[in-house]
């Protein structure tokens, strides 16, 4: 049976087509649903594909930013207004990648993909959803938790507000493979330091669980304490609490305990 | 960056050429920048079908029952090939050489011994069509128990991976289940060693990853013969093979080839050929078979793995008196050219040094893994892993200066080898000297005036006396004989006795380098 | 299997074909259009030997829906060269032995005519950057990085 | 954390021309009417440059240029018979059988241009820009594209050769394995410098320098080609590479060019090469085969720098972080070595 593909001009029309089709995948840059087809995944029979501008806007004028979840990598590198995305943007593929991939793709890929969303997940992004029943906002939490069942659902948007300032949000990937490799450990830290204390710590982490998740632990540490090496060496030391890594062909979870605090102590330290 | 020592063996070469040695433009890199070098998939065919292969999810199962009907009824189908479809449906590519036993299908019949092992091709008008019929056969599994370590599958009571060769082990000369290298007594070397070391190396499996994945495009031709574009970097090796698992003439096919996106051992394994042909037979279109990469990663060969155990006697003054080795080629479910790797690297032995006691054990195991074969440095790689980390451990046993350790004991000019052969054009030594020159490496001039071309032979040619294994027992009747030599096995016979040899001396300081002192003074600009 | 029609500009030429659903415009452009200078190495992005420029911007073929690329430009590796005459990159490519099998270098040279487009004199680590989503299993990346860096420099001598 | 940089070297030979398989190659040289030529293979080329090899190998043995020689592979029709392209049979092989045939096309040259001077082929010399002379009065002389229109329209004969190279199947003695395996060997020794992350177990290469023996480089900018290729594939062996990252356990194998590691662009580091050519009895003008050996030397040279710069063997293949982070761990921290 060949795959049919159906593009729509608006999301709402996209988002029935893909509800009332088990076989329905959306279409946004490519970089999962076309390489699913080169690979012979037969249980994709329809291609989703909404040409909506709505869905490739970004909005900047206010200190909370929208950007549409067809918006590119390459796109937000270009966009001044988005510096502080600038180094998770950067941290993803190649060129050709980023001229493709989508921050709504991005949200669906899985380790070691989906660095992106690890950035996002430390700005207490929301994620706006249209599903057949109609639109809604979710925190990107919320959304990651209950990705499987978010798969008939169609990405319009992910929002967030503005760091606190540009070092409160700090992001690195730790590749085997440079400039462009696979994530052996991703970490994002939302740090806003008021009065001296740091208030509303978020700390993710990518390829440390099954999906994207908060270092919790880390955030408790940090939250209330000044922003110096005593709270980060104690941050770094409590950053394995809950994670749940796995072994894969880019390291062990052995290895990836072993380090996560080393990486978060150095990118909250400022050390290469 | 590059630079040409001219001036070392100068007096060995006659430089007075008009190409030779010219840095003249590749014939092919023109057409490499145009994008017009043509690599097998480059060529157009009208009404080219699609091949794909189901491929087994168990590393070791019995196959119960293979059902195809509904596969074949699918859309787009054009044929469904089983192993019973293959003309001769077993195969061993160094049956070309006369060397091994065929122990390999085309596709699977009674069972699959490695996960990824194919077992039904599918052609079709389009690869989606392929994967959609793929998704209909049924195969009834019987798992098996499997085995992946090769001290394991060395064991009594091991699974048994390939029953061609029940022991788990390739069998040489009839007789035995490893290669053997004897040359001297390591066992007495070992009773006058200072110091014994023995180690445990390790060579995790390795994939060519070529950018161009392996696959081949054959099609019908005039006066009933195929053409066949392919990414073979052997191409008769692929056509005689081919000619052999279809049964028929070698002049009914038309090869064509020689333009390949990198091979580095990984396109000799003739893996699509004998299908796409096939497929191409019983059609009578023109049918690709292109591994995708997720294939050509874990199911074309890799390089196999191997572990070395290495044990060597040394003295104080930082001579090497006995090496023995045992390692353990892991070849995976087939022989390939695993077989013949053994004997390169027992050939090897001990690396290149002059050592007068050798003993070496060489083993290629059969696992439940993705079949190995060569790969650049085929044999070698692993063992000089070993040894140089070895030479390493011993430099730093006996406290020498481990560039040094190695000129010392470095193989030269009229040495005797491990495998019986006199050491000619040696230049081991004038590469560390020129190296530690290039590192500014320090080297006491001792070392500076060593030359592969002095000091060699005499004692160092002599052949200490070897003692003789225990008799071994014929192998099983039913075993095939497996030897390079078309004549019958070899008898054993001891070797020729020869003198003992006073152990070899530490080099003494040589002043007659006059000669090449352009090698350690000036540097050529 | 129903085609869709599909037509683009290819290297500065209208063209139009009829596709099949989810066919990706790397098989589109070999098999339809018979360009074979954009190469199959994985259909996964990760290889880069299929890359080629849509509306000037790099992309990987095999990744792109063959019906996105309606109405849009795509270049190739066979669109670089000015009629009879080599691009700065094909010569430098040349003088400085950056092939071997040649399988990686359409890829390459796309993925460095997107950098040189934007950024005619690039630094060694922008250099590095361009041409990371693209694999080489034979140079070792040193010839190839020194080739663009030439051919920008050499760009650069001419302006 | 800190930071460990250090050395380690290896030294190494590889067999060239092996006598395993009795595995022969052949060649066919023969000349247009314009005195262009063609050598016929089966043989291929993977990239490694043996089109380009044996093409100056032909011109050579000819004495002409190299632009009046061309090289047609791989095609069973018109090839002849060749093995394939492995166990560094290219340049050792194929070089030996081409350079055969043109030996026998350029005897029937040399005797049909001494029919056109009217003189001893024997006085006879080429002078490789496409002219053949006698020797000592280089004005009674007659171009290589005269030759060929005369011997193809006015003496009958074909300028052509036939070449084929064989080295004798060896016989292996099963008992001590008394063997000849091959007829020459290449040579080489490595110097890798390595900085060692001991909180992290990463390894990053600083630099190489290095000195291969070849026999012959009959083409320099080839040798580095796979000399420096050749090294990056070592390092790739040493630190990054495998299908089966918990060998034998064969679970998480890569799938991609993300989870299959090998170096980027952005991990190579300078290498500082030397070649030296110490020619080989039977290698064609003396040449060994560069392509399969270059890679050997740095896997243990970049192991041995590991345990100069940390203090750690690392004996299993390949070289990953967590091995590194383990190893530093089980010794309680690095202990670098003399600094060398």
């Amino acid at each position: 049976m060949p795959v049919t593909v159906r593009t729509f001009a608006s999301t709402s029309e996209a988002a029935s087509a893909l509800s009332s089709d088990r076989g329905a995948r959306y279409l946004g840059g490519g970089t999962l649903v076309m390489r699913a087809l080169n690979e012979g995944d037969i249980s994709i029979s329809t291609v989703v594909r909404a040409t909506d501008q709505a869905l490739s806007r970004i909005d900047v004028s206010s200190s909370r930013i929208t950007i549409g979840a067809g918006v590119t990598f390459a796109k937000i590198l270009a966009e001044r207004d988005l510096a502080f995305l600038h180094a998770p943007a950067r941290s993803i593929g190649g060129p050709a990648v980023r001229n493709m991939g989508t921050v709504g793709g991005n949200l669906f890929a899985p380790n070691p993909y989906g660095d992106f969303t690890v950035a996002l997940l430390a700005l207490d992004a929301t994620v706006s959803v249209q599903g057949g029943l109609g639109a809604r906002d979710l925190p990107v939490e919320e959304f990651l938790q209950s990705r499987e069942r978010q798969s008939g659902a169609l990405v319009l948007a992910v929002s967030c507000q503005r760091p606190a300032s540009a070092d409160a949000f700090r992001y690195r990937k730790i590749a085997r493979i440079k400039p462009k490799g696979g994530s052996v450990i991703t970490l994002a830290a939302h740090l806003p330091v008021s009065g001296g204390r740091i208030t509303g710590a978020r700390i993710a982490l990518g390829s440390m669980a099954p999906m994207q998740i908060r270092a919790r632990a880390a955030e408790r540490v940090l939250e209330g304490r000044s922003f110096d090496d005593a709270s980060i060496n104690a941050a770094a030391a409590a950053a394995a609490e809950g994670v749940s890594p796995a072994d894969s062909a880019l390291g062990s979870a052995w290895y990836r305990r072993e380090i996560v605090g080393v990486h978060l102590r150095r990118l909250l330290s400022g050390l290469e | 960056m590059l630079e040409l020592r001219k001036d070392i063996f100068a007096d060995e070469r006659d430089d007075n050429l008009k190409e030779i040695g010219k840095g003249t433009q590749r014939q092919d890199m023109l057409g490499h920048v145009t994008g017009t070098s043509t690599y097998f998939d480059d060529h157009k065919l009208q009404g080219m079908l699609h091949l794909k292969v189901l491929r087994s999810p168990h590393a070791h199962a019995r196959l119960r029952r293979i059902d195809t009907t509904e596969a074949e009824r699918a859309p787009g189908v054009r044929r469904v090939i089983r192993g019973a479809d293959v003309p001769v449906n077993l195969n061993t590519l160094l049956s070309l050489i006369n060397f091994g036993k065929d122990d390999e299908p085309s596709l699977a019949v009674d069972k699959v011994r490695y996960k990824g092992e194919p077992i039904v091709a599918v052609v079709a008008d389009s690869p989606r069509e392929a994967y959609e019929a793929i998704a209909k056969v049924r195969v009834d599994y019987e798992p098996l128990p499997a085995v992946f370590d090769v001290e394991e599958a060395l064991k009594s009571g091991a699974p048994v991976v390939n029953e061609t060769y029940p022991k788990n082990t390739f069998v040489y000369h009839d007789v035995y289940d490893h290669q053997k290298l004897r040359f001297g007594d390591v066992e007495r070397g070992f009773a006058e060693a200072d110091h014994v070391l023995e180690q445990r190396y390790q060579m995790s499996p390795i994939e060519h990853a070529p950018t161009e994945t392996n696959g081949s495009i054959a099609a019908p031709d005039t006066n009933g013969r195929y053409v066949v574009y392919t990414s073979t970097q052997a191409l008769f090796f692929s056509l005689d093979t081919c000619a052999k698992i279809l049964d028929v003439p070698s002049n009914t096919f038309h090869f064509v080839g020689g333009t390949v996106g990198g091979g580095f051992g990984g396109k000799v394994d003739t893996l699509t050929e004998p299908l796409a042909i096939l497929g191409a037979m019983l059609t009578g279109r023109p049918v690709r078979y292109q591994l995708g990469r997720e294939e050509e990663m874990q199911f074309g060969s890799p390089r196999g793995a191997e572990r070395i155990f290495v044990k060597d006697g040394v003295m104080r003054d930082g001579r090497i008196v006995a090496r023995k080795i045992c390692a353990y080629f892991d070849s995976g479910a087939y022989t390939r050219l695993s077989s013949y790797a053994v004997v390169k690297c027992a050939a090897h032995l001990p690396g290149p040094y002059t050592i007068p006691n050798v003993h070496g054990d060489i083993y290629c195991v059969f696992t439940n893994r993705t079949p190995a074969t060569a790969m650049r440095g085929f044999g070698v790689t692993a063992m000089d892993f070993a040894l140089e980390c070895q030479m390493d451990k011993l430099a730093h046993l006996v406290g020498i200066d481990p560039m040094e350790f190695r000129i010392l004991n470095a193989y030269r000019d009229g040495d005797m080898k491990a495998h019986r052969r006199e050491a000619k054009n040696t230049a081991l030594i004038e590469c560390v000297q020129v190296a530690a020159e290039k590192a500014k490496w320090p080297l006491r001039e001792e070392a500076k005036r060593a030359s592969s071309r002095k000091d060699g032979g005499g004692s160092r040619a002599a052949m200490s006396p070897t003692p003789q294994d225990p008799a071994p027992q014929r192998a099983a009747a039913s075993q095939q004989r497996t030897s390079y030599d078309r004549a019958p096995p070899v008898v054993t016979q001891p070797p020729p006795p020869t003198p003992t040899p006073p152990p070899p001396r530490p080099q003494a300081p040589s002043h007659g380098a006059a000669r090449f002192s352009s090698v350690f003074g000036t540097r050529r600009r | 299997m129903t085609k869709t029609p599909l037509q683009f500009r290819h290297n500065g030429r209208e063209v139009a074909v009829f596709v099949d659903g989810g066919v990706n415009l790397l098989v589109a452009l070999r098999e339809l259009i018979g360009d074979m200078t954009p190469k199959f190495g994985c259909g996964q992005g990760g290889c880069g030997a299929c890359s080629v420029l849509i509306d000037g911007e790099l992309h990987l073929s095999c990744l792109t829906l063959a019906e996105a690329a309606n109405g849009r430009s795509v270049e190739t590796l066979d669109g670089l060269k000015d009629g009879p005459n080599l691009h700065p990159l094909q010569r430098a490519f040349m003088e400085q032995f950056a092939a071997q099998c040649g399988y990686c270098t359409p890829g390459m040279l796309m993925a460095a005519k997107a950098l040189l487009d934007r950024n005619p004199s690039p630094t060694r680590a922008e250099v590095v950057e361009a041409i990371s989503g693209n694999i080489c299993r034979c140079t070792g990346y040193e010839p190839i990085v020194n080739a663009v860096l030439a051919a920008a420099s050499g760009g650069r001598a001419r302006a | 954390m800190a930071r460990h940089r250090g050395r380690g070297i290896a030294s190494i030979n590889y067999p060239i021309g092996m006598n395993l398989g009795g595995d022969p190659s052949q060649a066919l040289v023969h000349s247009n009417p314009s005195g262009k030529f063609t050598v016929s293979l089966s043989s291929i080329d993977l990239g490694q440059g043996m089109k380009s090899v044996t093409r100056q190998i032909c011109a050579e043995t000819l004495g002409v240029p190299v632009e009046d020689v061309y090289v047609d592979t791989a095609d069973s029709d018109t090839g002849p018979h060749c093995m394939g392209s492995f166990a560094s049979r290219g340049t050792h092989r194929v070089g030996n059988a081409v350079m055969a045939a043109a030996k026998e096309a350029r005897g029937v040259m040399m005797e049909a241009a001494a029919e056109e001077l009217e003189v001893n082929a024997a006085d006879l010399d080429t002078d490789g820009r496409g002219n053949i002379h006698v020797k000592g009065a280089p004005h009674r002389s007659i171009s290589t594209k005269d030759v060929a229109i005369a011997a193809q329209f006015k003496q009958g004969k074909t300028i052509s050769g036939r070449g084929i190279f064989l080295v004798p199947l060896s016989e292996v003695n099963p008992e001590t394995g008394e063997m000849s395996p091959a007829t020459c060997y290449a040579h080489a020794c490595l110097v890798a410098e390595v900085e060692v992350d001991d909180e992290t177990g990463e390894v990053a290469m600083v630099r190489m320098d290095s000195a291969y023996e070849l026999g012959r480089a009959l083409n320099p900018r080839l040798v580095e080609q796979q000399l420096v290729g050749g090294a990056w594939m070592g390092v790739s062996h040493a630190l990054f590479e495998t299908p089966e990252p918990y060998y034998p356990d064969p679970a998480h194998g890569p799938r991609d060019f993300v989870e299959y590691l090998m170096p980027g662009p952005g991990d190579i580091c300078p290498h500082d090469i030397a070649v030296l050519e110490r020619p080989a009895a039977d290698g064609p003008f003396g040449a060994k085969g560069p392509g399969e050996m270059c890679a050997n030397p740095v896997l243990p040279a970049v192991a041995n720098a590991i345990f100069n710069a940390v203090g750690v063997r690392m004996d299993e293949l390949p070289i990953t972080p967590e091995k590194v982070l383990r190893a530093i761990k089980a010794q309680g921290g690095a202990r670098p070595q003399a600094r060398r």
